[in-house]
């Protein structure tokens, strides 16, 4: 930690850079307008599985406004589908995903005509007038019906539904089950979710006919991968593209992915040479967004008569949609998903086997977490099975079997994950603390008594964050996964970073300019951010997987160290010193003499204007980049502990969120405000999942919640206070020591829920398995037990 | 998603929008606009001509006599909320009111547009039927009054005609020593209503003297529960009463079919929820 | 005034708009009148992101048609910046980091600015009863109530100057 | 959607048969009915504007008759496009039995709604199939009394 807290590392500065977005002065892709702007709206695919007869367009050129109306075999001249068959997962294979259905279609909502107008109104007032006519086919809409003997395919190109197949840890694992003192057995449901961002998907493209360039605004985390994507797809060079991702409404992983719709819309414009705007309204964002973490799981634990887990042995399915996302594929949620299991605990024997199912439903993609809330829940569901099986406190369970490093001589645990060292044991005493958690057990058992039902609820989860080239490079896939910082001294001694790191309301551009601030030790807003622009920002990953500060924080630093050595050589010659003697205080040198009145401004204008004066006869660099991607482990591991405190009502199906804590290790904390607020979103999407977030489908592959409405977020009303603490254990991997966070909060807190659940109805005998946790299904569970006890 | 396009009258008067409407087949009424509007921005809804009733004088009173409470097709939620008087003289409505959306939909929602619209999970129109109110239908034949305990007659059927305006409803001023009975299930506060019990009740030395209790949310319209108030009239108000009643509702009850909770599952929480409502309805001091 | 156009008050100066306008009172004021700050989210009355204010009241203004605001007088986020308790509101929420994409946060302090109206010391409960009907992803709500709390006690205090 | 009900309608059953399959009564039953044209045996075609709560949706479609057992049974297939509002399909399984106060007509419906309306959540939906349903057949029990009693024979 340096010592300069005011405005370095360490203090919990405001985001004054972002208080234009509080005075609605936000620039969001929708906000952007131009000359001759057109309009599109889709045409969509009612049914789970399709085929398109036939197409009658001309209704629609009776609406004044219609300038054009474009189906698949329009685009397929210019445009090849995507191809999303990553050679390193050999059995994750994809059908070629077009822009526009030209046949088959596969999945309710899937985009099939594009009506271009001048005004959106005027476009959806056409496509109400395209006719298209349907041959219906038979789907596979669930995980039972997708992995059935019998299943129907989601896609004809194949002739069944599984698309991964994988095994984490050792081929058998019985020996471990043979002689263990106890073993619990639980199965797990987790319902289909979306990220639900306030700001829906949208985007501009422009292709200029004229300098054959293509100029794309587009609402997304990675713009790097987005000009790859259409170069590919278009056929073009990847120089003649540029995307900007202007100010993004909420991203959570939803904005990582490349949309068939949004191609279509970069598609629309290079066949017309028109800036064409699409922007995905409410509806089309709950049936054609990015889905994830439909699955069902199995999981056995062993344990010996103390208590200490001997084996661990689970299944997971995990529900893909029609086409695999691209371009990083469908598996990332399901393998994370099973090689998590157990990733906080010292396990013994371990095995995981993991199986994708293609299904008549919109492709599923990474969001916030990656699968890693999934193995959280199960694990620590279980390890509350085991305590209660071996009759010891659920924490003292946690306690005895956590692991803080990888066992001796080996480089990564049976799962395969390379673990640093973990403070599980620091985060778990700080948060019994904090929560006082004895007297809530004492106050829980008298309450029992009056027929009042607490619960308290663990989980302690291991996340994997700033993820380098080691997990996508191998696979094939052409993922960027370095970060890089462009640092330039301006003449007037202000400073321009322009990083390869975006930010989607996280913060993190405020935390860099921070931290570089903080290496110069002059304000935050001497440091100016350009970013989310390829053709104003150095190469790099963009937002995801927790790296922004963790990856872009370490190349800043670097960049600044660097910067600042080339500066004090100067101011060195100049006060006759070493360089090494040199510090600086508000923005000016501190020689062996004290300060020296040699301000940045002064030095800068030496190296720019006055480079004679400098007395080592040439001037430093005055831009200095500087790229960074870990390269000793594939990422870096952060841990924590959440705690939550409910009351069910048994009769009534409802649960009371009374109060959250966690304690999260995210190694070193350059900006505590922004990182307690991304875990507290990030707790607050965790229970959306545990308690009201679902797709729900019909049997037939009709979404029927599409509203917000129906599809349940949380709201404030039923949100608690949720109180942060932290451990500080720097990772060994950079200089900074920060690791990720942002995805925390998600990865924990379905976990903590469920267990709390289960707590509250353990003492009647029921237990719930299927998330969400909505009333019904807390009843159902209920009721079950009350009619086993008669 | 973009409303299609209509033709839009600003009616000065009644007599203007009632020609209009009754003239227009396609035709409908826009007052408070919160269920109309997102039905058209939804494009579930493409009438011909909207008939805007928000500028005509003399719709937007709260009228408090001895013992009625009218109000105009134009007052808003947010208005009939503040307005002493009506609430003091209305104890169940005062109960209701919050639980209705949210502040900005209350701020432009009106009272007798929910009325009017009777979806199933509204607070409104389960108090009409609770306190047996009175809505005035006007059309260009002429007003006619219709009690609230026939107006709503399934899932969105009521006996509005299509040409007829909901203008006016009466709610007749509780007794003193009435007291409200309001309760709802809902996932997050100001959804629509999972389910849901409105009522009135009066002691008198102890026991009921006056009981009317609504199921509505689960219902596919606010079912009066006749029945379970006879059992409560003349009985001690106390929790084996409470028992009963919560019994006896939940055997009333028909919930509709629904893919989020079996009939079954709530009956169990209509059980729970009329304990938690009478205990609640009961304990209060005769203010 | 010509027989074709709506005139009502935008931000304190009189506007006018044809009476063919389409649509909702958020696209009007985004697209016709250029004010980006309202925000659209759901364009079915849900999420609260376009509340602007309409004579005085905070209003959807998804659920406004563009031809019904004559007369009316409509606020919106831009012109918050010469009205002392959204001048409050917005210091707060900068200072407790109470929004992080800000797509929510101009439709939140429209919310927030009507309560402080209506109650000058509001308790949590009351405030998040306020904010029920406007949805953040971001936040987790928790840096918003107590921006709403820190920003009445601010109006409070300087309730004379 | 699935479900079945049945109304005891006072007219002979082959009056009853017959009834079901003329254009006149399908347009007076079917609720919401603009047009109905064509016959049983090419198929009719039919406009229908169905209205519940927040839903007015005009659908364009056709009804088949199928697997007709004369007197005693058929099958109503209808597909109805809804333009932007989505689709709406269904098929009522029709038996008649004889019975002391004239027919027994017993329905089975299974009836599915797709595109926009299904997104609407179950709230409307069931509510929507149903009351397409329950009235068809309600409607149908009445004109056909009428009919009967009006002329007093077998129509």
């Amino acid at each position: 930690m340096t010592e300069k807290t005011t405005n370095g590392i360490g203090a919990p500065l405001p985001r004054e850079s972002a208080r234009r977005l509080a005075e609605g002065r936000g620039r969001y892709v929708d906000d952007i307008t131009m000359p001759g702007l057109l309009h599109i709206a889709f045409v969509r695919a009612p049914f789970a599985h399709g085929r398109v007869l036939k197409i009658e367009k001309d209704d629609a050129f009776e609406v004044c406004g219609v300038v054009a109306v474009i189906e698949g075999k329009d685009l397929a001249e210019i445009c090849v589908p995507y191809d999303t068959n990553p050679t390193g997962v050999p059995n994750h294979v994809s059908a070629p995903q077009p822009p526009l259905v030209v046949d088959e279609s596969c999945f309710q909502g899937e985009a099939v005509v594009a009506v271009v107008a001048t005004s959106r109104a005027a476009a959806e007032d056409g496509a109400e007038l395209v006719f298209v006519d349907w041959d219906e086919l038979p789907a596979s809409c669930s995980i039972e019906e997708a992995q059935a003997d019998s299943a129907v395919p989601a896609h004809t190109n194949f002739d069944d539904n599984l698309t991964l197949k994988h095994r984490f840890g050792a081929v058998d694992v019985s020996d471990a089950f043979a002689n263990a003192a106890h073993v619990v057995e639980s199965n797990f449901d987790f319902g289909r979710q979306t990220g639900v961002t306030l700001e829906p998907r949208g985007i501009i493209a422009h292709w200029d006919p004229r300098t054959e360039e293509l100029e794309v605004w587009q609402s997304h985390q990675v713009p790097w991968q987005m000009r790859e994507v259409y170069a590919t797809q278009l056929g073009l060079s990847p120089q003649s593209v540029r995307v900007t991702a202007p100010d993004v409404g909420g991203a959570f992983g939803l904005k990582l992915h490349a949309y068939a719709d949004e191609l279509a819309v970069v598609a629309v414009s290079k066949l017309m040479g028109r800036p064409v705007k699409y922007i995905v309204d409410r509806l089309e964002a709950f049936t054609a967004d990015a889905h994830a973490r439909e699955a069902r799981a199995i999981c056995r634990m062993a344990l010996d008569p103390q208590g200490h887990i001997l084996g661990i042995d689970a299944r997971v399915d995990a529900g893909f949609g029609a086409y695999a996302m691209h371009p990083r594929g469908s598996f990332g949620e399901a393998m994370q998903a099973a090689q998590m299991i157990g990733a906080p605990y010292k396990v013994g024997a371990f095995r995981a086997e993991v199986f994708g199912w293609r299904q008549n439903k919109p492709p599923s993609g990474a969001y916030r977490g990656v699968g890693q809330p999934i193995a959280c829940a199960i694990t620590e569901d279980m390890i509350d099975l085991a305590a209660s099986a071996v009759g010891i406190d659920p924490v003292e369970m946690r306690r005895i079997n956590y692991r803080s490093t990888l066992d001796e001589g080996a480089r990564a645990t049976e799962a395969g994950l390379v673990i640093e060292e973990l403070s599980l044991d620091r985060c778990l005493a700080k948060l019994i603390n904090a929560m006082d958690y004895d007297r809530l057990r004492a106050e829980q058992t008298a309450l029992r008594g009056k027929g009042v039902y607490r619960g308290i609820g663990l989980a302690s989860f291991v996340e994997l964050t700033g993820v380098g080239a080691g997990l996508y490079g191998p696979l094939g896939l052409t993922v960027a996964a370095n970060e890089a910082c462009r640092l330039t001294l301006q003449p007037d001694g202000s400073l321009t970073c322009a990083t390869s790191v975006t930010d989607q309301g996280q913060g993190t551009l405020s935390a860099l300019a921070q931290l570089i601030a903080g290496e110069f030790d002059i304000a935050p807003d001497k440091v100016r951010m350009i970013a989310g622009d390829t053709g104003r920002t150095p190469y790099g990953g963009g937002a995801w997987a927790s790296r922004g500060m963790a990856l872009g924080g370490e190349a800043a630093k670097r960049a600044s160290e660097r910067m600042r050595e080339g500066l004090f050589e100067v101011a060195a010659g100049i006060l006759q010193c070493e360089p090494s003697d040199l510090s600086l205080a508000n923005g000016a040198v501190v020689g062996p003499k004290g300060p020296s009145g040699l301000t940045l401004a002064e030095i800068a204008a030496i190296c720019h204007y006055r480079p004679y004066d400098s007395p080592l006869g040439k001037v430093p660099q005055m831009t200095i980049e500087e790229s960074f991607v870990p390269s000793d482990v594939p990422y870096i591991a952060s841990n924590g502990v959440h705690a939550v405190h409910i009351e069910v009502d048994p009769d009534l199906g409802t649960v009371m969120l009374l109060d959250y804590w966690v304690v999260d290790d995210c190694g070193t904390v350059v900006n505590p405000l922004l990182v307690d607020e991304q875990l507290r979103g990030g707790i607050v999407q965790g229970i959306g999942a545990a308690l009201y977030e679902e797709c729900l489908y019909s049997e037939d592959g009709q979404f029927t919640n599409g509203t917000l409405a129906d599809y349940v977020v949380p709201m404030a009303c039923e949100m608690p206070d949720i109180h942060v603490g932290h451990v500080t254990t720097p990772t060994r991997s950079t200089g900074l020591g920060a690791k990720g966070v942002g995805e925390a909060g998600t990865v924990g807190a379905p976990g903590a829920v469920r267990t709390a659940l289960n707590d509250a109805l353990s003492p009647l005998g029921a237990r719930v398995t299927q998330q969400p946790f909505t009333a019904s299904r807390i009843l159902e569970a209920v009721m079950a037990a009350e009619a086993a006890n008669k | 998603m973009k409303s299609p396009d209509f033709a839009y009258l600003r009616a000065e008067s009644l007599d203007e929008a009632l020609i209009a409407l009754a003239d227009n087949e396609d035709g409908i009424v826009l007052a408070g606009g919160q269920s109309l509007v997102a039905a058209l921005n939804l494009r579930l809804q493409a009438p011909e001509l909207v008939i805007d009733i928000n500028h005509i004088p003399g719709l937007d009173g709260i009228n408090v006599t001895g013992d009625t409470v009218r109000i105009g097709a134009l007052v808003r939620h947010a208005q009939l909320m503040a307005h002493s008087g009506a609430t003091r003289a209305l104890p169940l409505i005062r109960a209701a009111l919050p639980y209705v959306a949210h502040p900005a939909i209350r701020n432009r929602g009106t009272t007798c547009g929910s009325l009017a619209y009777g979806d199933p999970a509204a607070e409104m129109p389960a108090c009409a039927v609770a306190m047996d109110a009175t809505l005035v239908l006007a059309s260009t034949d002429g007003t006619r009054e219709v009690s609230a305990r026939d107006y709503y007659e399934g899932l969105y059927e009521t006996q509005r005609e299509p040409y007829e305006i909901l203008i006016e409803a009466h709610f007749p001023v509780a007794p003193t020593g009435t007291r409200a009975l309001f309760d709802e299930v809902v996932v997050r506060r100001g959804d629509f209503a999972s389910l849901g019990l409105a009522g009135q009740m009066r002691l008198g030395g102890g026991s009921i003297a006056a009981f009317d209790l609504v199921a509505f949310g689960s219902e596919p319209a606010p079912r009066l529960l006749t029945d379970v108030a006879q059992i409560a009239l003349g009985r001690v108000a106390d929790t084996g009463l409470i028992a009963d009643l919560a019994q006896a509702i939940s055997d009333a009850v028909r919930p509709m079919e629904s893919p989020l909770a079996t009939p079954e599952i709530r009956r169990r929480q209509y059980r729970a929820l009329a304990k938690r409502a009478l205990r609640y309805a009961m304990e209060l001091s005769d203010a | 005034m010509p027989e074709d156009t709506i005139r009502f008050t935008l931000n304190g100066r009189e506007v006018t708009v044809s009476a063919r306008s389409r649509g909702h009172l958020g696209d009007l004021l985004r697209y016709e009148l250029g004010q980006t700050g309202t925000h659209i989210g759901c364009e079915h009355g849900v999420c609260g992101a376009c509340n602007v204010m309409m004579n005085g009241r905070v209003v959807r203004s998804c659920l406004t048609l563009a031809v019904q605001i004559a007369g009316a007088e409509i606020e919106t986020i831009e012109h918050a910046r010469s009205d002392r308790s959204t001048v409050a509101l917005q210091n707060a929420f900068v200072a407790r980091n109470a929004f992080q994409c800000g797509y929510c946060t101009p439709g939140m302090i429209m919310t927030a600015r009507e309560l402080l109206a209506e109650n000058a010391a509001p308790c949590r409960e009351e405030i998040r009863d306020a904010i029920s009907g406007n949805l953040c992803r971001c936040t987790g709500y928790q840096a918003i109530v107590e921006a709403i709390s820190d920003a009445a006690v601010t109006l409070r205090e300087h309730a004379d100057d | 959607m699935k479900m079945q009900d049945s109304r005891i309608i006072a007219a002979p059953r082959d009056s009853v048969f017959e009834a079901i399959l003329k254009p006149e009564m399908l347009k007076i039953c079917i609720p919401g009915a603009e047009e109905v044209t064509g016959s049983a045996a090419q198929g009719f075609e039919a406009l229908v504007v169905q209205k519940v709560g927040p839903v007015k949706a005009k659908f364009r479609g056709t009804v088949k008759v199928e697997d007709v057992v004369p007197g005693t049974a058929l099958r109503l297939v209808g597909e109805g496009k809804g333009g932007a509002a989505g689709f709406a399909r269904g098929a009522a399984t029709v038996t008649l039995a004889d019975h002391p106060e004239g027919t027994e007509l017993t329905y089975e419906v299974d009836a599915k709604i797709g595109g926009k309306l299904a997104q609407l959540g179950s709230r409307i939906i069931d509510g929507f199939a149903r009351k397409m349903a329950d009235q068809f057949f309600e409607r149908f029990k009445k004109a056909l009394e009428i009919e009967t009693t009006f002329d007093g024979s077998t129509g």
